[in-house]
């Protein structure tokens, strides 16, 4: 009856990445506040295991799924057996296959324009500190969204008069990899200005490196995504810039999408979210303080 | 010959119980864990989980029984889920490229044949270490993933690929429970029945030995390796016709997993044991697990937890409901 | 004397001892009593138990009942200090033989491994059996020993322990003649300056006769005779309390110069311009110290292609490349080191058994046909199994040996090269596997048979091939010489 | 023994470059690849680049370590990248919960004193295989990372804590480098000088004659995998001490590279051979590949296989470079 209580399902593509767990934690929390039930699985970035999944979540009779899939093109047998099944979909952080319309809502960032941003404002940084030359920090360039970042940072760079002087990036996603990247980075490009770091880890590990080698402030670091150990580092100066990704918002924003199917309610098939720049002076900011509320879950 | 008559030796085969112990109580563990399961989530018993897991254990049975044969004769295959990834990969940009899925298809099993290949010169002719050779090939093979596409994820167009998987040659079958139940029925019998089969084991338990008795070592080395390629390679080929899409990563997880499935059944890494059947059920054992995870709906971050945990009990069961091997 | 001696309490006592593995009763009441002083001679047919015994009187092995009671003669209070050779070699294959020989000296788990003190502790203890040994193996490692080095180090390390009991579990399987006088003349020794209990397992009767004062027989598990004095038994005693047929003189059978096929003579070249043709059911005996027969050998079977050896004749063109080239082409071989490299540990007694026949037939499938076969072969041989199905690991150490031999049974072979093949085989079995390698030679092939104790080959062999303690061949013996004190003087050791 | 006074012995101690053939091939092949990296970019020879390699290379220096020391008894440890995670984890919640960086860093070795422990338990008291317990372990710890934060990485807020890795208590010497050398040199020592040393090779190269002489063979299994759990714990200690913070995957790369840079460095997963110095000179090259990949710039698809095709150049030099072992 109408009284059922509803579930929800997050299919997250990895589940040992901060990013994908914040997205779960905001589809929690939606559910939560809307009276749904709420239950994970991780794909282990295999479409395969992604599939199985949803396959599982349909067996335990689950009425709505919030999914990051593990690519793009992973999602047309997915979406198919879905809507076969009758279940809406909402996705976060990666969205579905373009050219397909077959499901409820696709709560993504911009990741091209925002590379464009980050990459402009890189470049600045690296100019303001008397040089051209900028680094990278990436997430594996299999990703969709890295290789949009990518697009529009090369995009900004060739337009501000900046040279990427090297790209690396790292499978673990570790600051220790980052770390190590960022060193061996330096060594190689001694004469770079700034770096552009894909994720958190990656903007703390340049940061780590850069105080360690006493160059901290003398070289610049950009960062997407915002965590608390970078927004603490911009607070320090370690880090001077943070394009926050909503991935708490996104898992609040996608909950309510397939609610909203299931109720009847209106859906937005295409919610793409802007990644707002934040630097040191703005971080206290009430406009501030909104954006990281749906960044990532409060430290409770 | 002598006055005094001689006890007779006994040569009727051991029962199939008594041949199989190991095995049953993996079975039986695998049943008790699927009714515990059920007793939380009654769905889990239900046939449309069956066939959930059947199609989500089938390409880690037939991994298994690739990496099973290699182990049986004292090596290792660590590149098993590279080539699977890379087999994907390739079938899907023949597709990609105009290619029939009959072509695509033998393109990506010769994937598995040339790595199988490679590993087993490298074993076999080279002499170097069977971890170092796969470890070489699982870091070639699984860039190579990426290389062959650039990174991108493959979507396959062919709509009529996905029969491979899920198409019935035998009426109410799919196939691919038939392939695993033929690979595993097949393999079995090679290992029981057929003298190569008995020489893997011949080599695992003793290469010196069997040198000495006539067995081409090295040869059946070679073949162990070519098989396990070929086999991975079957098992990508399989799950793109599944996905209907073909990613670097996907086999990322299942090296670990295929060799755990061949020890879970019994088979050790010193070579000379275990059944081709064990693996298949330590590969059941292994799927069962992670569907009872996700259908009780454990955190996430518990799963590692549950999943070792519940590992630990089914080796127990067969540690101790089976005296005889204590 | 000798009741001085039963007066005393002794070293070791074992009453009523039973143990099973699974349903198969292995001891089923065993008494044993070993005194100081005394060099006990512990017998039986393979599978009576003997190893058992003493794996269970070491700890090894646990009773399902009975007891056992050690007493230090030395320390009272103190359980006496043992030490002992077990039937098959428990040499550390990566170490070095003075560290297999010095780790049972270490002080304590953290102690320094004083390399120094165990490498001379090693030397010592080796050049009392054989001190050119001695020099060229000390920093060996152990995988790299001959089974015959391999058994000198074993007990070398027995006696470098300075035990109060000495357990020896058919030590001399793999001794020359020469080794083993030497070691008898340690034994006696130290039974009389140092009041050592030793307890001696053999199969072979000269040996037992040379060495022990006292004796004690298992049959089926059961103790047949408890501490008889030696000179009480007659062999015929032992022989039937033993349970096995009475020994029957050889038939005799002419020495030949073979009787085959004259065209499919081979030849054999050697170092030295050594040269020898040898006809189709010739039995050629090998006699001499390892190192001369195992290279010729290798060269035979194809385990190793160089060689100062060569065979040739009809349908041998050239070396064998590996012994599958060897089998293939008729060549059978029982190697000298079974645990090592004759017997597949995991596969069951049929495969092990019918492994050759399956390489010599090209057979593609196992068939059931082949289980009867099996059990044919294996009852031919008396070999003491439950099953075909049974694992080698669970058979005796005379049982193993039997089923290594059992492999080349009936075999259509066109030579048969044979290490020591009645290794650890008892009594009545012995004459049976003499018999069966005549049957391979009057079916026409050649047999090759290397063998330490000089007495089989003078019985056996139509000729004989002898090399000195350095491996260089010394001469051929064709059937009209043969004579003891030739062979010895020959080899280089008495017999 | 007897009477007669016996001659001196002749010490025949073979030459260290005797004993050490293996591994100064693999310093050679590091060298040449040092230098081939050099030729490409000159900054890869500068003594910063030499201190990043260090800086890199040591945490996985002392899990090698520890690996190697199950792998010489015949055993396997998959569980050290767990491990490794986890003890950060522990260690800076213990920080932020209070607690001084001393008994921070305790509590974060009694974490690889515990699954040492118990890995050591399984294997030798339950007998189960390692490969299974340390499987186990690995998933188990592994969950444990995440569920002790709740998945949170931890900052580390001690300003302090750094000199544990790059405080200097010989002056000249980081301690990062200074515990490498200091666990490289005790540890060959005890393999070599010691009496449990022998007897870990004793129990690698064969349990059974190990026995057979006396030695404790479950105690050395044992005390083996306690010492592998401590040596990750102290690595995963000393890695947050230079990052600062504590993540729940940083290890999870570790496992594979560790077993990886024993096997490199001369081991044989069956057990009784290799040293330590060969296990550390593995973990170098693995490093020292890493990092030519990075300042050459190689495009990352392409890092496995060059990786790949690295190790395999530098087994092959020892493998011919060492007729002694062909
Ligand atoms: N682990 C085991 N499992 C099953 N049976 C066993 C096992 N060990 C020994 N046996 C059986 O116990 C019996 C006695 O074996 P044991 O080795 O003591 O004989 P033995 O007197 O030393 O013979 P041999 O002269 O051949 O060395 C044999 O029949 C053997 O098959
Ligand atoms: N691996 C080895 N193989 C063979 N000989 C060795 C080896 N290592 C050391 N030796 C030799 O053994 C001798 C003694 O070595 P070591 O110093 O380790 O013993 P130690 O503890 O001094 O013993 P002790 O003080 O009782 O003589 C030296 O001459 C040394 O050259
Ligand atoms: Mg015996
Ligand atoms: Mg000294």
């Amino acid at each position: 009856g109408a009284a059922e209580k509803k579930t929800v399902a997050y299919i997250a593509p990895s589940l040992d990445i901060s990013y994908w767990q914040w997205v779960g934690y905001g589809v929690k929390k939606q559910a939560e506040a809307l009276g749904m039930d709420y239950v994970e699985y991780t794909s282990e970035n295999s479409p395969a295991k992604q599939m199985d999944n949803a396959r599982v979540a349909v067996t335990k009779g689950v009425d709505a799924i919030v999914i990051g899939p593990v690519s793009s093109t992973s999602t047309p047998p997915l979406l198919n057996y879905l809507q076969q099944e009758n279940i809406p979909v909402a996705f976060a952080g990666i969205g579905p296959q373009p050219g397909l319309t077959n499901f409820t809502s696709a709560v993504t960032a911009n990741n091209y324009e925002t590379g464009k941003a980050q990459g402009k404002f890189t470049c600045d940084l690296a100019k303001e500190r008397g040089g051209k030359e900028v680094g990278m920090l990436s997430l594996p360039q299999d990703r969709e969204n890295a290789q949009k970042y990518l697009k529009g940072a090369e995009e900004a760079f060739a337009a501000e008069g900046c040279t990427l002087a090297q790209m690396l990036e790292t499978r673990g996603l570790t600051v220790n990899e980052a770390v190590t990247q960022a060193n061996d980075m330096l060594t190689a490009h001694p004469d770079i200005k700034a770096i552009y770091g894909m994720y958190d880890e990656a903007g703390t590990g340049a940061a780590k490196v850069l105080a360690t080698r006493g160059l901290t402030g003398k070289v610049g670091v950009t960062v997407a995504d915002g965590s608390p150990t970078t927004i603490g580092l911009l607070k320090q100066g370690a880090i001077q810039g943070i394009f926050f990704q909503e991935a708490v918002g996104q898992g609040i924003d996608g909950t309510q999408q397939v609610y909203n199917a299931l109720t009847g309610a209106p859906v937005t098939q295409n919610l793409a979210l802007v990644m707002p720049l934040v630097t040191a002076d703005k971080v206290e900011s009430p406009e501030a303080q909104k954006v990281i509320a749906r960044v990532f879950p409060p430290n409770d | 010959m002598t006055s005094s008559p001689s006890p007779a030796v006994r040569s009727r085969a051991p029962s199939l119980l008594q041949s199989y112990r190991t095995e049953i109580a993996i079975a039986a563990a695998i049943v008790a864990l699927l009714l515990a399961v059920g007793f939380f989530v009654p769905s889990a018993l239900s046939m449309g989980n069956m066939r959930n897991i059947a199609q989500a254990a089938a390409p880690l049975v037939i991994m298994a029984l690739g990496v099973f044969l290699v182990v049986v004769t004292g090596g290792i295959d660590l590149s098993v889920g590279s080539v699977f990834s890379l087999t994907g990969m390739v079938t899907a940009l023949a597709m990609a490229n105009g290619y029939g899925s009959v072509s695509a298809s033998l393109a990506g099993l010769c994937v598995g044949l040339a790595f199988g290949a490679i590993n087993g010169f490298l074993v076999t002719v080279v002499r170097l270490a069977p971890f170092v050779v796969t470890l070489i090939t699982f870091a070639v093979a699984g860039s190579l993933a990426f290389i062959v596409t650039n990174g991108r994820s493959m979507p396959i167009a062919d709509p009529n690929f996905w029969l491979l998987n899920s198409g019935e040659l035998v009426p109410g079958l799919p196939n691919h429970l038939l392939f695993c139940l033929v690979a595993m029925v097949a393999i079995e019998f090679l290992l029981r029945k057929v003298v190569v089969g008995r020489w893997l084991y011949a080599v695992g338990t003793s290469a010196g030995a069997a040198r000495l008795i006539g067995i081409p070592v090295q040869r059946v080395k070679f073949s162990a390796y070519v098989a396990s390629g070929l086999l991975s390679s079957f098992a990508g080929v399989m799950t793109v016709s599944y996905i209907l899409n073909a990613e670097a990563t996907a086999g990322s997880s299942l090296m670990l997993q295929a060799i755990a499935a061949v020890v879970i059944g019994g088979a050790s890494l010193f070579g000379g044991t275990g059944t081709a059947i064990g693996a298949v059920l330590g590969a059941l054992m292994i799927t069962c697990i992670q569907n009872g995870v996700n259908l009780i709906g454990v955190n996430s971050f518990w799963q590692g937890s549950v999943t070792g945990i519940a590992i630990l009990l089914a080796v127990l069961i067969d540690r101790f409901g089976n005296s005889g091997r204590a | 004397m000798t009741a001085e001696r039963s007066n005393a309490s002794p070293l070791l006592e074992a009453a009523g001892i039973e143990k099973s593995y699974g349903a198969t009763r292995v001891l089923r009441g065993v008494n044993f009593r070993l005194q100081r002083g005394e060099i006990h001679a512990l017998l039986g047919g393979n599978g009576a138990g003997k190893s058992t015994l003493i794996r269970i009187v070491t700890g090894l092995a646990s009773a399902d009942a009975g007891r056992i009671a050690l007493r230090s003669a030395r320390d009272e209070g103190k359980p006496p200090v043992i030490a002992v050779v077990h039937q098959e070699l428990a040499l550390l294959p990566e170490l070095t033989v003075a560290e297999n020989i010095g780790i049972v000296h270490a002080p304590s788990a953290f102690g320094l491994a004083r390399r120094g003190r165990g490498r001379a502790v090693a030397a010592e203890a080796l050049r009392l059996i054989d001190p050119a040994m001695a020099e060229r193996v000390l920093d060996l490692p152990a995988r790299r020993l001959s089974l015959h080095e391999g058994q000198v180090v074993e007990i070398a390390r027995a006696l470098s322990i300075g035990a109060e009991i000495l357990l020896l579990d058919e030590p001399t399987a793999n001794l020359t003649a020469g080794e083993t006088e030497k070691l008898f003349v340690l034994l006696r020794r130290l039974a009389r300056e140092k009041a050592i209990g030793i307890v001696f397992v053999s199969h072979r009767m000269k040996e037992i006769r040379a060495l022990c004062d006292t004796c004690s027989i298992l049959r089926d598990g059961r103790t047949v005779v408890d501490a008889a004095p030696m000179m009480a038994l007659s062999d015929a005693d032992i022989v039937s309390h033993m349970g096995q047929p009475a020994h029957r003189a050889a038939d005799s059978r002419e020495r030949t110069q073979g009787a085959g096929d004259p065209a499919k003579t081979l030849r054999l070249d050697g170092p030295d311009d050594t040269s020898l043709d040898i006809r189709p059911g010739t039995i050629l005996g090998l006699a001499g110290a390892p190192s001369g027969p195992s290279a010729l050998i290798a060269m035979l079977v194809g385990a190793r292609s160089a060689s100062p050896w060569r065979l040739s004749g009809e349908g041998i063109a050239a070396p064998f490349r590996s012994p599958r080239e060897a089998i293939r082409a008729g060549v059978g071989f029982v190697p000298g080191d079974r645990a090592g490299k004759g017997i597949l540990a995991q596969l069951p007694i049929l495969d092990n058994v019918v492994a050759a026949r399956r390489v010599r037939g090209s057979r593609g499938l196992a068939r059931a046909a082949e289980r009867e076969e099996c059990a044919g072969l294996v009852s031919a041989l008396q070999l003491k199994a439950g099953s075909i199905w049974d694992l080698p690991g669970t058979l005796s150490g005379g049982n193993q040996q039997k089923l290594l031999v059992a492999r080349w049974l009936d075999l259509p072979l066109r030579m048969v090269v044979l290490e020591e093949p009645t290794r650890g085989v008892d009594i009545g079995t012995k004459r049976d596997i003499y018999a069966l390698i005549r049957r391979m030679a009057d079916a026409g092939a050649i047999v090759v048979w290397w063998s330490t104790e000089n007495g089989e080959l003078l019985e056996l062999c139509d000729a004989i091939f002898a090399f000195d303690t350095d491996g260089t061949p010394k001469g051929y013996l064709a059937g009209e010489r043969f004579d003891e004190d030739g062979l010895a003087e020959l080899t280089g050791m008495a017999a």
